[in-house]
Order: C-alpha cells, then structure tokens, then sequence
C-alpha cells in the first residue's frame, strides 16, 4: 500500500480549536478531530491508508477517517511519500510591472541626529554630508517623479514624501501635491499622497495644509519623554520631545481626514512595547502604532542581542493579545503590526519577493535617481534609472531574478516563509553586505512572531469571524478604486 | 404677478365661460361607460384648476387662483379645500372647493430673502401647517443657501410658531407628513415612522417598518405616488399602499399590497409579484388594483385581484412616454393623464381606448378623483 | 470539505479547486469569465445631450428617442415650470417668465413659442 | 430656413435698450436692500487692476487693500465662461453694461484671469463647438452629475478655489430650485442610505474615521472639481508672465479640411486690427481641391490670454459674421489650430491649420490621401506657398517606395506631379519633404480597400424649419485597409480618405413597431442629411415629433484586383431629435 507523509505545514491552535496553516500555499484550516487524529498518526511514521484507518478505528469510523484522508490529500496538508510534490515553478512577475507607490526623498537633510538613524550613522549606505548629492529635491525633479508614477502606474497610485525630515522641504512638497493633483485628473487616475516627519517643523499653516488635502501622516517617535530623548535628539544633543509633544497633539487635533500612525524604533535599552502604545495612544491619541526593531550592525550598542529579541517578542504577544480582546468586541486597536499581518494572512498572501520595493514601490533620491525604495535612495549600486530617462526594465529584472524566494536555499525549510520570504533588503545590507542574504539573524524571531498572530487570527475565526470579513470589504474597496 | 387678477365676482362668470370648453361631448347616451359620479379636479396653465364633473364628463367650473401657476394641490382630508402652492413655491393658496373662492394666500419670501415651500401639511382643524421649507438669499456678490427646515406655520395670524427639529439630526429633502385624525400626533412616514406629539413636537414613539416580520427581510413602503398621498379612499388614521420586501434568502424583490393602522401601529400586507416599473393604484372598492408599466417602446396596463392576490390580467396597449394612471370612483373607468392638455379614458375591463377629456390649458399639477358620496356626507 | 473548514481566502480557493477535482486549469481568479460577458456598454450620447432620464432630452435611456415624450410640446410645462431642462428650455423662473404667455396649450400653438437668447 | 441673420436681429434689440453711458457708476439699484457685506477674498486671489472692470463690476463686488474683488479674483475661466457669468449679471442680476463695455470686460478678465495654454488645449473642443464623445474620466459621479443639463466641457474650463466652488453651486441652486431634487440630482432626497450609517458616520466612530461615502452628490462634485482644478497651477503663474501680444501680421499657408467636402488649400494675411487691443483683421483665398471652387473669406478677430484666437467673418463691412473661427495659436507663432464655423448649431465646421510664410518653400499638403501600391502615374497635387518655378521631380520626397515620375506642371501655390509607388512599397502613413519643408502623413501607402467606413459614427441632427433652425449632419464614407496583417480593429488599419458612395437610411429599430424612417427626414447622395419640420406631426402616431433614430448606410463599389466589383457597406447612428429652445453660444467673443 501506498505510504502517506506529512507535507508542510504549521499546526496551530487558536479559541481551543486545532488550526493548519500550509505552506507553501498560506491556506488557513480548522481541522476537526478525525483529522487531527490522522495528522498525530503521520508525525512519527508513514503508515499507509489501511494501517492509518485500524489504527484510529477506535476512535472514528473507517469512512469517516478516509473521507478525512482523501481531504487532507486534496489540500495538500499530506502526501503519497513515492509522489514527492515538484517545488513551485519561478514565476517571475510580469513585465512591466504597474508601479503602485513612489517614495520621494525631498531631502536628505533632517534637523535631528538620531544617533541610530541609518542614513547617518556608520551603517549609512550614500555619504550625503560630503557626497555630491544636493541637499534638497528640485521642483521640476519632483514634476518629472510624479510624471514617471502617472505613466507607469494602473488607475490608483500613490506618493509617499520621505527624506532626511520630509518637511524641511515643504515648500516643494506642496506645489508637487497640487501638480500631481491637475496631472491625476488629466489623465483620467486618481493619486493620494502619505509622509512621515518627526513632527519637530509642524506649524498650524502645514497642519491645515496636511488635513485640508487629505494627506496620510506618519510620525517617526520612540514613546515617552526618556525614551524619545535617548536617542531623538537635535544636533547640540538635547532631546526633542518637549518640541514635538505639543505639535503631535495640535496635529491629531485639527488633521481628522486621513487616520495618522506613530512609528517606533526599538532599541536595547527602549523595549517598552507597552508603557510605549499607552503614552502614544492615550496620552496623544494615535489612531495606529507600529513598531520596528532597529536596523543596525551587530556591534552597535544600541543593537537588539538575542535576549533583547526574546524580551520584545513577549511583549509584543501581551499587546497582541490586548489586540485580540479589543477585536472580539468589535473596538478599536492601534497595534498595527498584528493588524497588517492578519490582513496578510487572511488574504493566504504567498510571497515571493519580503516586500514590494523594486516591484511595485519604488525610491527616488533628492537628484531623481530611482532606487529599489527610500533606504537606497542615492546608491549607485541599487539604482534602476532615473525620472527622467524612466525605468531600466531591464536593470530592474535582473534584481527581482536575483533576489526571488526560489533563489534563498536557507529559506526552503521555513515555513514561516510566505509571509517573510527573507525580510528586508536594507537591514540584510547593513548585517551582510548584501541584499540578496536573508536577515538569518532574526528568523527565530520572525517565527514566533508569526505563530502568535496565526493564534490571534484562529482565534477570531472562533470568537468573532465579522472582524476577519472585513479585510474582505477593505479588498473589494481597494479592488473597485484599482 | 403676470396679469391683474379678477376680483372675486367675476369667478362665477368666468366659470360659467368654462362650461362651453371644446370637450368633446357626446349626448348622455345609457350605453356609455362611465367612470362614476365623482368630480375630477386637476390645476393647470396658466391659473386655475379645473373642476370636472365624472358622468358627463364636462368643466364645471375652474377656480382661479391668486398665487399663480398652481404647481401642487394638497386635498384636505374632508375633501373641502385644496392648499396649492405655485410654480415658484413661494405661495400657498387656501382654497374653498365648494364656492371656488380663494380664503387665504401667504408667503415666507421678504426682500432678497426667498423661502421656498417644498410640501405643506395642514392639521385636520386647519388652524396650522407643517411647512417644508428651504431659504435661498440672494447677496450683493453672492447667494446663500439654507438648510432644508420644519416650520410650524399658524393659518391664522400668518405667522411661524417654531421650527421643528429634524428627528435624530438627520437633515431631510423631502418629508412624508400626515396627522392623526385627530390632530395630536404627527407621523413622520418612512421605513420608520416617527411619530411626534403636536404641542411641542417632540418624538413620542417610533415603529421601525424596515422589519416587521422575522424571515420576511428588508421592507421598504412607498407613501405617495404621483401628486402626494392618495389617501381619498381611506378612512382616517389608515392608509392603504403599496410596499416592496427583499427577501433575505433569495433576495429578490417583491411588491405588494399594505393595509397601515398607524393608531395601533400595526400593518397588514401580501405580497403580489415581483417588483418592478410598475405603477400601482388602488381601486375604490379596495377589491381590486390596476397596474400601469411603462418601458421604452412597451406600456401595459394590468389588473389585479387583491382577495385571491393574483394578476387577473395584463395586455399591452398603444400608450405613450410619461402616463400616470388613475381609477374612476366606480373602478370601470382608468383615467391616463400627466404632461399635455388632455386625460385618455379606458375601459378597466378591456383596456379598449374610450374617449378624450380636452382641457383647454396644460396640466401642471396632479389629479385628484373624489367619490360623490365621499363629499357628500361631509 | 468536511474535516478541514476553509479559514482564510486562499484556503477556500483550495477548496474550490478541490471541490472541481482539480480539472480546471487555473482560471487567474474568474478572471477570464468576466470577460467573456460581454457588459453592455453605456448607450452613446453625442456631446451636449443631458443624461438625466424620466426621459432625456436630445435621447432616453437607451440612447434612441423611443422614450422621449410624444411630442415634446405635451410636456414643454414641467420643462419651463420644473425648471427640469434649464439649458435647453427657457425657465419660468428667471430668463422668462411669460415665455409661455401666448402658448397656454403647448401642443396646438407652439409655433407661438420662441427661441430664447439668455442674458 | 430660419436665416442666422435673424438671430443677430433678436440681440441687437436686447442690447440696444441698455445703452447708458457706462462711465457714470451704475445707480445702486433701489430695490437691492443692505445686506452683510461681502466675505473676504481668498488669500490666493487674483487682483483686478483693469479700471473699466472694476468701474463695471465694482458696485457689487467690493476691492480689498490688495486690490482683489469678491468672488472675481478668486476663478479663472476661457472668455466664453466670461461672457456667459456677464450675460447673467445683466440679465438677472440687472446690470447696465453697453456692449463695449461688456466687450472690454471678457476681453480684460479673459486675460488676467484666463487659463494657461496647457490648461486650454485638452478642452478647445468646448469653444470650437464640436460635438464629439468625450467625458471627463477622473470622477464619473462629477461627468454625470455635471452633464445632466450642459457640456462637462464648459466645467473643465473653469479654475476656483474651494469656497468659490462652493458658491458656484449655491448659485445653481437658487436660480434653479429643482436642481436639488430629480432634475438635477445633487442632493439624495430621503435620508442616506441607512439612517444608523448616518448616525455612526456623524459620529465618527466607525473604523474608517471618514463617512465619505454617503456624502451628497453636490458636496463630492465639489471635493473632485476643487482639487482637480484648484484656482493657482504652475502653468498659468507662468504663462501670465510669459503672455503678450502675439506678432501674427503676415502671410500664412491655409491647409483646412471640412466633412463632406474634403481638403482645402490657400493663403491668408493677417494684419493688425486699428484701435482694438489684440485685435487683428485677415484677408484669405482658399480652394477646395476636390471641386476646385475658390473662396475669399475676410475676418475680423481678437486674441485673448496670448493665445486664444477669436474671429468672426466680415465679407461687407455690416457682416452679421456667420462664419466664425475659434483657434489656438502654439506658442512658437509659426503654427495656428482651431475650427471656422457656420449654421444655427455651430454644425458646418472647417478644420483648419494655418503655417506661418516666409520667402523659403512651405507645404500645406496634398488633394488625394491615399496612393495604391503597384500602380503608376497617379496624379497627385500638392498645395503649399514659395513654390520655385522649375522643379525637379527628384525634390519631391514621399519616402521609400514611393517615386515622383513626372512634374507635370508647378506654380507658386501648386505643384501637379505623377507619383509611381512600388510593388512592395511599404504599407502605411507617408511624410511629404519638399524643398526644406515637410508635412506629417499627408498620404497613406495602400494595397487595397478591405472596407469603408462612415463618419461621424454618431451623429446629431434637429428638427426645424418654422419656429425654429434645424441642424443638418454631414456624413462621409472614407476607405479602410486592414494594413500589413490584413486584420480588421488592428492598430496598423488605414485611414484612406474619403471616397464617393451611395447613401441610404435604415430603420434602426430599438423597439418592434419603429416608424422613423418615414418621419426623421431626407439624406441626399452628398452625404447630407437634411431633417425634417418640428412641432407635432398629425400623420404621425399620438401627434409625435418627426423624431427617432436611423443607420446611415453608405455603399461603395470596390473593384478588386480580378476587376470584379465587390459592394463595400459601411453605416452609422443617427439620432434626429428635439430642437434646443435656448440658443446659449458666444454672440460677444471676437466682435
């Protein structure tokens, strides 16, 4: 008889039911007794279908553990050991590719001096104080960036500003806005627009600019005064939190069109996850909090060790956690990074690059060169193109070839890799060398993270399936406006 | 206003000039069919409304009205006067149907402030109205417009009494108004009808008619067809109309018949077939309704059976664009009228072309069919 | 699919294609179907015709003049009075008033009616 | 036929009354009782400095420090708009303004407050009168509810803040109060969708934070217009700097093209206009190549913003100017594009380009627009101005394939040559080079005539004769070659010009019993569709109109290359409908 063996998957549990989330296909199941069961069997040995029925013929029918069997071997969850499943074919995406979001650096000049940021710091990538790039985007740059989005993207595009401090430059900012808007309109599309700043230049004139034009904000801020001001500090080494405080407040105050998310960057000696999304959210009233680990070389101090990752990870499940009893209730929750990655795993998203940038998203630096995304913004070495000569396609094809999942051995084994694929070029850059390196520092990490929110998202389906139909709705929204 | 107005002796003689109108008339032969022995009134260019006697069919006489090209007639349930409001719908006109006088006009419009009245709805005693309303003020460089508002307007002494505030804030075009008999309770009518005390206008109850019956699904009753509330056949503090329900299992849309107790809020209906452009109107007798629908190209009339509930019958007929369809006061005769000077008879039972009403103006303003008896006890 | 409940989008796509024996070649998600309805288009309307239909004015909902009324004159009134064409039939409101002054049956004396040159 | 003249009658006798001497400010209007003052103009107002517009329109709207008037400094719009927002202030706002004065405000407004080259080139269709498909494709909710009653064309000619927006809309519904409900749809009658949607969007508390979507109509018209077209663009902060004058006076190549009648060729001279600002007079002999009738046409013109030609023609010095010519002037001054027309509806249009003439050679361009592959000795005249007096056959370039064999005869305005075009002589558009200058794809290359074609594929046509103009539509079978890959409704199909075809009516039947084609009117073997009478039609089923709508089928007789003949049918719709009872277009524009 035919022996069965387990194919890949990651079993779970989620509202006391058993869940099985595939790999590589990202399909989420609840599996019931008789399946578990079958699985259970067929985690040791590979015992052929008669043997796997008079085994659990105490427990289930003989139908009834083959009608499980044969459902198990439709979806994939197991298989006939001699038909070992050919790994997916290299689809590589179809050229060329619609852009969907361009990133422009307006400047690279910031009024602050993070001490971890990555675009000063040691790790920086382009030498911007003393390199020859300008110091500011031109308008007419900024004219031909928005031309480049309008002729390459699909109906909906996007434009995110970035610098250095975005609003250093927004004198630029705002005429590309109305520029982009009469282009838009011209040519038939529609265009919304999104930055982020640290919030030290907001004055009541930009606020009311930012709200009356509908424009998403981000602001770069790490928590409470002592941790804002550990790092966030200006150039003669005083902290910015008493600066910003009072801006961030008027600024969720006036701006209501667009909801406005803070992002935080963790460091060894600031993992305070929770004292942090309470001081942001209560405090100031953050519609949404995000938080990322920092990106550094292992031997800066302010770099998360091993144990740092633990720490965090804990934390992040306690809020996720607070996350889920505020979604059972149908209430609002502003840990965004749970939220981003249930959308991700609702809609079985199967990744084959970690994130959009040289795909759908890309960079442009103060002198229009079109990069990868934002963080390579200036790099000879990531460059595909410029404004005004357009996309190498060419250039561009080769990157996404090189750095497709296919081509990460050390990935092959994880299965945690349709929603990681590898993680960020940048921080695998900045720890490698090279882009085309998964981040191997953080997978451990990666994995418990994941596991977490595939228990939070079993335990929707259980307690409250309404609040997982409504990626569905923001889908078909998002569906209609493209 | 366009043209001096004749004072009020000279109406009877003008309606007496009405009388010799090109009708086309044919001597009272028994064998005609007709549509009952109701009066027909309809209001149009370029002022005045018709009065039309149903058996023979002739203009017996017109009211002129003050105001202007009257644009709506709103019959007060005792069937005794008509408040019309004019093309501009700045001016309400009280009118005594019997004598054909005019008792009362007003205006809200002041200077460059100009208050147009979308619908009126006076209380049963005629001593106030419930006036929907909307201000447009016209500026040096600049024109400003207002809300769209509730006035309780007293008849008397010409004067607004109170605005009325807009049940749970939401700022409404058009309102379906109508009292209780009585006068006490105002129904704001709708997939909810609100229901509100008339001392100081303040909600008292509602009666969510969206869904009214576990498994039926969404409920939505149509209150006023063409020319507002055809409630000339219900006994007060009822109303009889046509509803539409999408089931939530199959989700298709039916239509159906409604019989409304807004006293005991409570609502009797059956569904008749699937929804669509049909026009539905209800025959005096509340035994059967008759049916007008108009696609490009294709017009239909049909009649239906409200005690078996079914379709009886559906034939084309050689019709035209923008029809309305009303029924005689005996249920034999189907009245076409709307755009044009004229108003086509039909046979009920046979759809058979009978003959033309000619008036000797366009119509402006909607129908109205009032059973003799109806009138008569009052 | 009995024992395994489809939780996420992609897993009841597994099960769709399960359900079919996984003989259909896979359509890029029902992509091909739509295309095959041919949607009707929107009926063509030359440049200055009005859109709003209980009819139109130049064309009735289905681009033809079918629906239009029969003849115009009939319903000329709640043109002028509604002000339900202002561009195209002169508004009792403000361009004029007595533009109908001479003109009380639309149908026989329209040609006592005349062309308007507002402002 | 109702003569345009008549129209003009009717204008004169509108204006003339109003005759009071401009200069003394307008008696404030008794009647216009104190109101709140006007609010501010926006910080971004354009100022009005021209003192015959603030003498004119200064009792309403008042100036501020920095000399910016209500309302006024706060749009932006192509002097059509202008001259309609005058007319209104004068017919219902009871302004006094001569027509000078009402002249020399468009003109002055239209100038500092006109749209940038840019901004007027994609939407010239609206002022040359052009009745084509177009929609404005960035909001379909805002197209619909803007061309419900008017041109979505005379919308995209406007540039407003926000709050003028606003108060362009507030204006709409006060002198139109139906606008609100079914005739004009901006505002959604009952409550939205479902009052407790209502309740949570008010309240902000649903996820989104933003209960958009049941906005009214009106209010999300003015969301899309005030972004799309705000007042300030960098087109027009720069134009406004660069306008001036335009040096047109001179000689200049006509190369026109009119519908049913075919290409025109000719000269014109444009010369300074005494006494009127941008004003300008031309002198033009044009010919039709195909019948070879020549025409002198004289006009009178004024340019507006720079670059917005606006004329009128003046055969006798008392022309009611029944042509007029609508034309955009690029920016270099070699090159003018626009439209000369004609007829109660704008109908009767000439496309027209004219190039600038020095003394070297200029080509216009070509009588026949397609040339036959494999064949010989095809006639062929070129049009232009500077021809030298010999030629040399060799001079005459019309690409690969393609070889001029005889200069059969040459003059300074036209040359007559035989053209030989090769067996494999590529399929396709051809440039024409002659004597340093070129015209772009005068000619195609072809093998043979696949199909014909009928233009307009949609056409309009109105009922008239007794009370009011009708609108003949001109029709025109042009030839089709599916191109090197021989599939019809590929991107290589040719165009082959027009050619002469049978014309018949067929009934287009959208419902069982259509009887239109014996009502809708007469279409002659000129392609010329003449309609019929208006008014209520007695012979006609319930009194209708002679409306409806009908196929224009054109038959064309190809002679294939075995000699026998195959019947090529190609057909259009044709909807003949209501005339319009108001006749909105431009009377003040180019006087």
């Amino acid at each position: 008889m035919l022996a069965l063996r387990r194919r890949e998957f990651h079993q779970f549990q989620g509202g006391g039911r058993d869940f099985l989330y595939l790999v590589p296909s990202a399909a989420v199941f609840e599996l019931d007794q008789p399946g578990r069961a079958v699985l259970d069997l067929l985690s040791t040995d590979a015992p052929s279908e008669d043997t796997v029925v008079d085994r659990l013929s105490d427990r289930f029918p003989a139908p009834v553990v083959r009608e499980a069997i044969t459902e198990l071997l439709n979806a994939r969850a197991i298989g006939y050991e001699h038909l070992q499943d050919a790994p997916g074919p290299k689809q590589l995406p179809m050229m060329p590719f619609p852009l969907n979001t361009i990133v422009l650096n307006v400047t690279n000049q910031c009024n602050l001096a993070c001490t971890y940021c990555y675009e000063y710091g040691e790790d920086k990538i382009v030498d911007t104080e003393h390199g020859q790039q300008s110091k500011f985007m031109s308008e007419t740059t900024a004219r031909e960036a928005v031309d480049l989005l309008l002729k390459e993207s699909g109906r909906v595009a996007h434009m995110t500003f970035f610098g250095g401090e975005t609003l250093l430059n927004f004198p630029v900012l705002k005429a590309t806005i109305a520029y982009a808007r009469g282009r838009a309109a011209e040519v038939g599309k529609t265009i919304d627009f999104s930055l982020t700043t640290n919030a030290t230049l907001l004055r009541p004139d930009i606020i009311e600019f930012l709200a009356e034009n509908e424009i998403g904000v981000t602001i770069s801020m790490d928590g409470p005064q002592e941790l804002q001001d550990k790092f966030r500090v200006f150039h003669n080494g005083s902290g910015s939190y008493d600066v910003v405080a009072p801006k961030i407040k008027e600024l969720l105050r006036r701006h209501r069109t667009r909801p406005i998310g803070a992002r935080v960057t963790l460091t060894s000696e600031t993992i305070d996850v929770q004292r942090i999304y309470r001081h942001l959210t209560e405090e100031f009233g953050f519609w949404e909090v995000g938080f990322a680990p920092v990106t550094t070389s292992p031997q800066q101090q302010y770099a998360i060790g091993d144990s740092g990752f633990d720490r965090m990870l804990g934390q992040f499940r306690e809020l996720g956690r607070e996350f889920l009893e505020h979604a059972v209730e149908n209430k609002h929750h502003g840990f965004s990074n749970v939220k981003d990655t249930l959308e991700e795993i609702h809609k079985g998203v199967s990744k084959a690059y970690p994130c959009g940038a040289g795909l759908g998203l890309l960079g442009v630096s103060t002198d229009g060169d079109v990069a990868v995304c934002h963080r390579f913004a200036g790099s000879d070495t990531h460059k595909l193109g410029t404004v005004k000569t357009g996309i190498d396609r060419a250039v561009q094809a080769e990157f996404l070839e090189q750095h497709h999942i296919a081509d990460k051995t050390d990935c092959h084994t994880c299965w945690a890799r349709p929603l990681c694929a590898g993680g960020c070029y940048h921080e695998a850059h900045v720890r490698y060398g090279t882009t085309r390196r998964p981040n191997l520092h953080y997978c451990e990490w990666i994995r418990g993270w994941t596991d977490t929110c595939l228990q939070i998202y079993g335990e929707l389906a259980v307690r409250n399936p309404e609040f997982i139909a409504r990626f569905d709705r923001d889908e078909t929204r998002a569906e209609a406006v493209l | 206003m366009k043209r001096t107005r004749a004072s009020g002796a000279l109406l009877v003689a003008a309606a007496l000039l009405g009388a010799n109108l090109l009708a086309q008339t044919r001597p009272a032969s028994e064998g005609r069919l007709t549509g009952g022995n109701g009066t027909l009134y309809i209001g149009g260019y370029p002022n005045l409304v018709w009065i039309i006697d149903e058996a023979t069919e002739k203009v017996v006489g017109t009211i002129h009205t003050k105001g202007g090209i009257p644009r709506r007639l709103n019959l007060t349930r005792d069937r005794k006067l008509f408040y019309i409001i004019d093309a501009t719908q700045e001016v309400v006109e009280v009118v005594d149907i019997a004598s054909r006088a005019t008792l009362d006009t007003f205006k809200l419009t002041e200077g460059n402030k100009r208050v147009r009245i979308n619908s009126i709805e006076p209380d049963p005693t005629n001593r106030y109205a419930i006036l929907l309303t909307r201000t447009a003020v016209k500026m040096t460089d600049r024109v400003d417009i207002g809300p769209s508002t509730l006035l309780q307007y007293d008849l008397k002494d010409h004067k607004i009494m109170r605005t009325i505030d807009w049940p749970d804030g939401q700022e409404r075009d058009q309102a379906n108004l109508m009292f209780s008999p009585d006068g006490r309770l105002l129904y704001f009518l709708g997939n909810e009808v609100l229901i509100f005390e008339t001392e100081t206008f303040k909600q008292v109850d509602k009666w969510d008619l969206s869904n009214i019956e576990e498994g039926l699904g969404q409920v939505s009753v149509s209150f006023g067809g063409f020319g507002g509330l055809d409630t000339v056949y219900d006994e007060p503090g009822f109303l009889t109309t046509t509803l539409t329900i999408e089931d939530p299992v199959q989700h298709r849309r039916m239509v159906g018949v409604a019989h409304i107790d807004l006293n005991k809020k409570d609502l009797d209906f059956y569904t008749l077939g699937p929804a669509g452009g049909v026009n539905i109107v209800l025959a005096p007798d509340h035994k059967h309704a008759y049916g007008l629908e108009s696609a490009v190209g294709r017009y239909e009339f049909w009649t239906i059976d409200l005690d078996q509930r079914k379709i009886t019958s559906r034939a084309e007929f050689a019709g035209r664009p923008r029809m309305a369809l009303k029924a005689s006061s005996n249920g034999k005769v189907l009245y076409i009228y709307q755009a044009g000077h004229t108003i086509d008879l039909y046979d009920a039972a046979t759809y058979k072309y009978l003959r033309t009403i000619e008036l000797d103006g366009d119509v402006t303003t909607g129908f109205f069919v009032v059973p003799r008896q109806a009138s008569a006890t009052k | 699919m009995t024992h395994l409940k489809p939780i996420n989008r992609k897993a009841h796509r597994v099960a769709d294609l399960a359900a079919s024996g996984f003989n259909r070649t896979p359509a890029a998600d029902g992509k091909d179907v739509v295309a095959l309805q041919q949607l009707p288009g929107p009926p063509h309307f030359p440049l200055g015709c009005s859109l709003a239909f209980s009819p139109g004015w130049e064309a009735d909902s289905t681009g033809g003049t079918a629906g239009l009324c029969q003849p115009v004159e009939r319903d000329i009134f709640d043109c002028h009075l509604g002000c339900f064409w202002p561009a195209h039939v002169p508004d009792q409101l403000n361009h004029s008033p007595n533009w109908t002054g001479s003109c009380a049956t639309a149908q026989k004396d329209w040609r006592k009616l005349d062309l308007v040159f507002p402002g | 036929m109702i003569a345009r003249g008549r129209l003009l009658a009717v204008v004169f006798s509108i204006a003339v009354p109003t005759l009071i001497v401009a200069q003394a400010p307008p008696p404030a209007p008794a009647q216009r009782p104190a109101s709140p003052p006007s609010m501010a103009v926006s910080d971004e107002g354009i100022p009005v400095t021209d003192p015959v517009v603030v003498r004119a329109c200064g009792s309403c709207h008042t100036r501020d420090d920095k000399q910016r008037m209500t309302r006024i400094s706060d749009r932006r719009a192509t002097p059509e708009n202008w001259e309609l927002t005058i007319r209104r202030m004068m017919s219902l706002n009871n302004v006094q303004l001569t027509p000078d004065v009402a002249r020399a405000v468009i003109k002055s407004l239209s100038d500092t407050h006109g749209l940038a080259p840019e901004e007027a080139r994609g939407i010239q269709f609206e002022a040359e009168r052009r009745l084509i498909d177009f929609a404005f494709e960035a909001d379909k909710d805002t197209n619909t509810l803007c061309s419900r009653c008017h041109s979505i064309g005379r919308v995209l000619s406007e540039r407003r803040t926000k709050d003028e927006w606003t108060r362009l809309l507030a204006m709409h519904r006060y002198y139109y109060p139906g606008i609100d409900g079914a005739s004009g749809g901006f505002r959604r009658g009952g409550p939205p969708p479902t009052a407790a949607a209502a309740g949570r969007g008010r309240a902000g508390g649903d996820q989104s934070g933003r209960g958009a979507e049941d906005a009214q109509p009106m209010d999300k018209a003015r969301d899309v217009l005030s972004r799309s077209f705000p007042l300030m663009s960098a087109e027009w902060t720069a134009w406004s700097a660069a306008m001036r004058t335009p040096r047109l006076a001179g000689r200049w190549a006509i190369a026109g093209y009119q519908i049913g009648r075919g290409p025109l060729y000719g000269q014109l001279t444009i010369a300074d206009r005494a006494g009127v600002v941008d004003g300008f007079t031309t002198e033009s002999k044009f010919t039709y190549s195909r019948t070879g009738e020549t025409v002198s046409h004289k006009s009178r013109a004024v340019v507006y913003t720079g670059f917005q030609w606006r004329g009128r023609s003046a055969d006798t010095p008392d022309d009611q100017g029944t042509w007029r010519e609508v034309e955009f002037i690029e920016r270099n001054g070699q090159q003018i594009t626009g439209r000369w027309f004609t007829g109660a509806y704008d109908e009767t249009g000439i496309d027209i380009t004219l190039r600038r003439v020095a003394n070297d050679p200029v080509v216009s361009g070509t009588d026949v627009s397609a040339l036959k592959t494999a064949a010989s000795n095809q006639r062929v005249r070129i049009y232009g101005a500077n021809f030298p007096a010999t030629v040399q056959a060799a001079e005459i370039d019309f690409g690969q394939g393609v070889k001029v064999s005889r200069v059969v005869s040459a003059s300074p305005d036209t040359l007559t040559v035989d053209v030989d075009v090769a067996a494999n002589a590529r399929l396709g558009p051809r440039d024409l080079a002659f004597g340093g200058s070129s015209i772009a794809t005068p000619v195609v290359v072809y093998s043979k005539i696949d199909a014909i074609k009928v233009v307009p594929v949609a056409g309009m046509a109105r009922l008239g004769g007794i009370q009011f103009p009708n609108r003949p539509e001109q029709f025109e079978a042009r030839g089709v070659s599916y191109g090197a890959d021989g599939k019809p409704g590929t991107p290589d199909d040719l165009d082959l010009g027009p050619l002469t075809a049978r014309w018949s009516l067929e009934e287009y039947a959208a419902t069982f019993r259509d009887d239109d084609i014996q009502f809708v009117g007469e279409l002659a073997q000129s392609g010329l569709f003449t309609p019929n009478v208006e008014g209520p039609n007695p012979k006609r089923s319930g009194n209708r109109n002679n409306i409806g709508d009908v196929w224009v089928v054109a038959t064309y007789n190809a002679t294939a290359a075995d000699g026998s003949v195959k019947p090529l049918k190609g057909r259009a719709h044709l909807l003949v409908t209501v005339p319009l009872y108001m006749e909105w277009g431009s009377r003040e524009v180019g006087r």
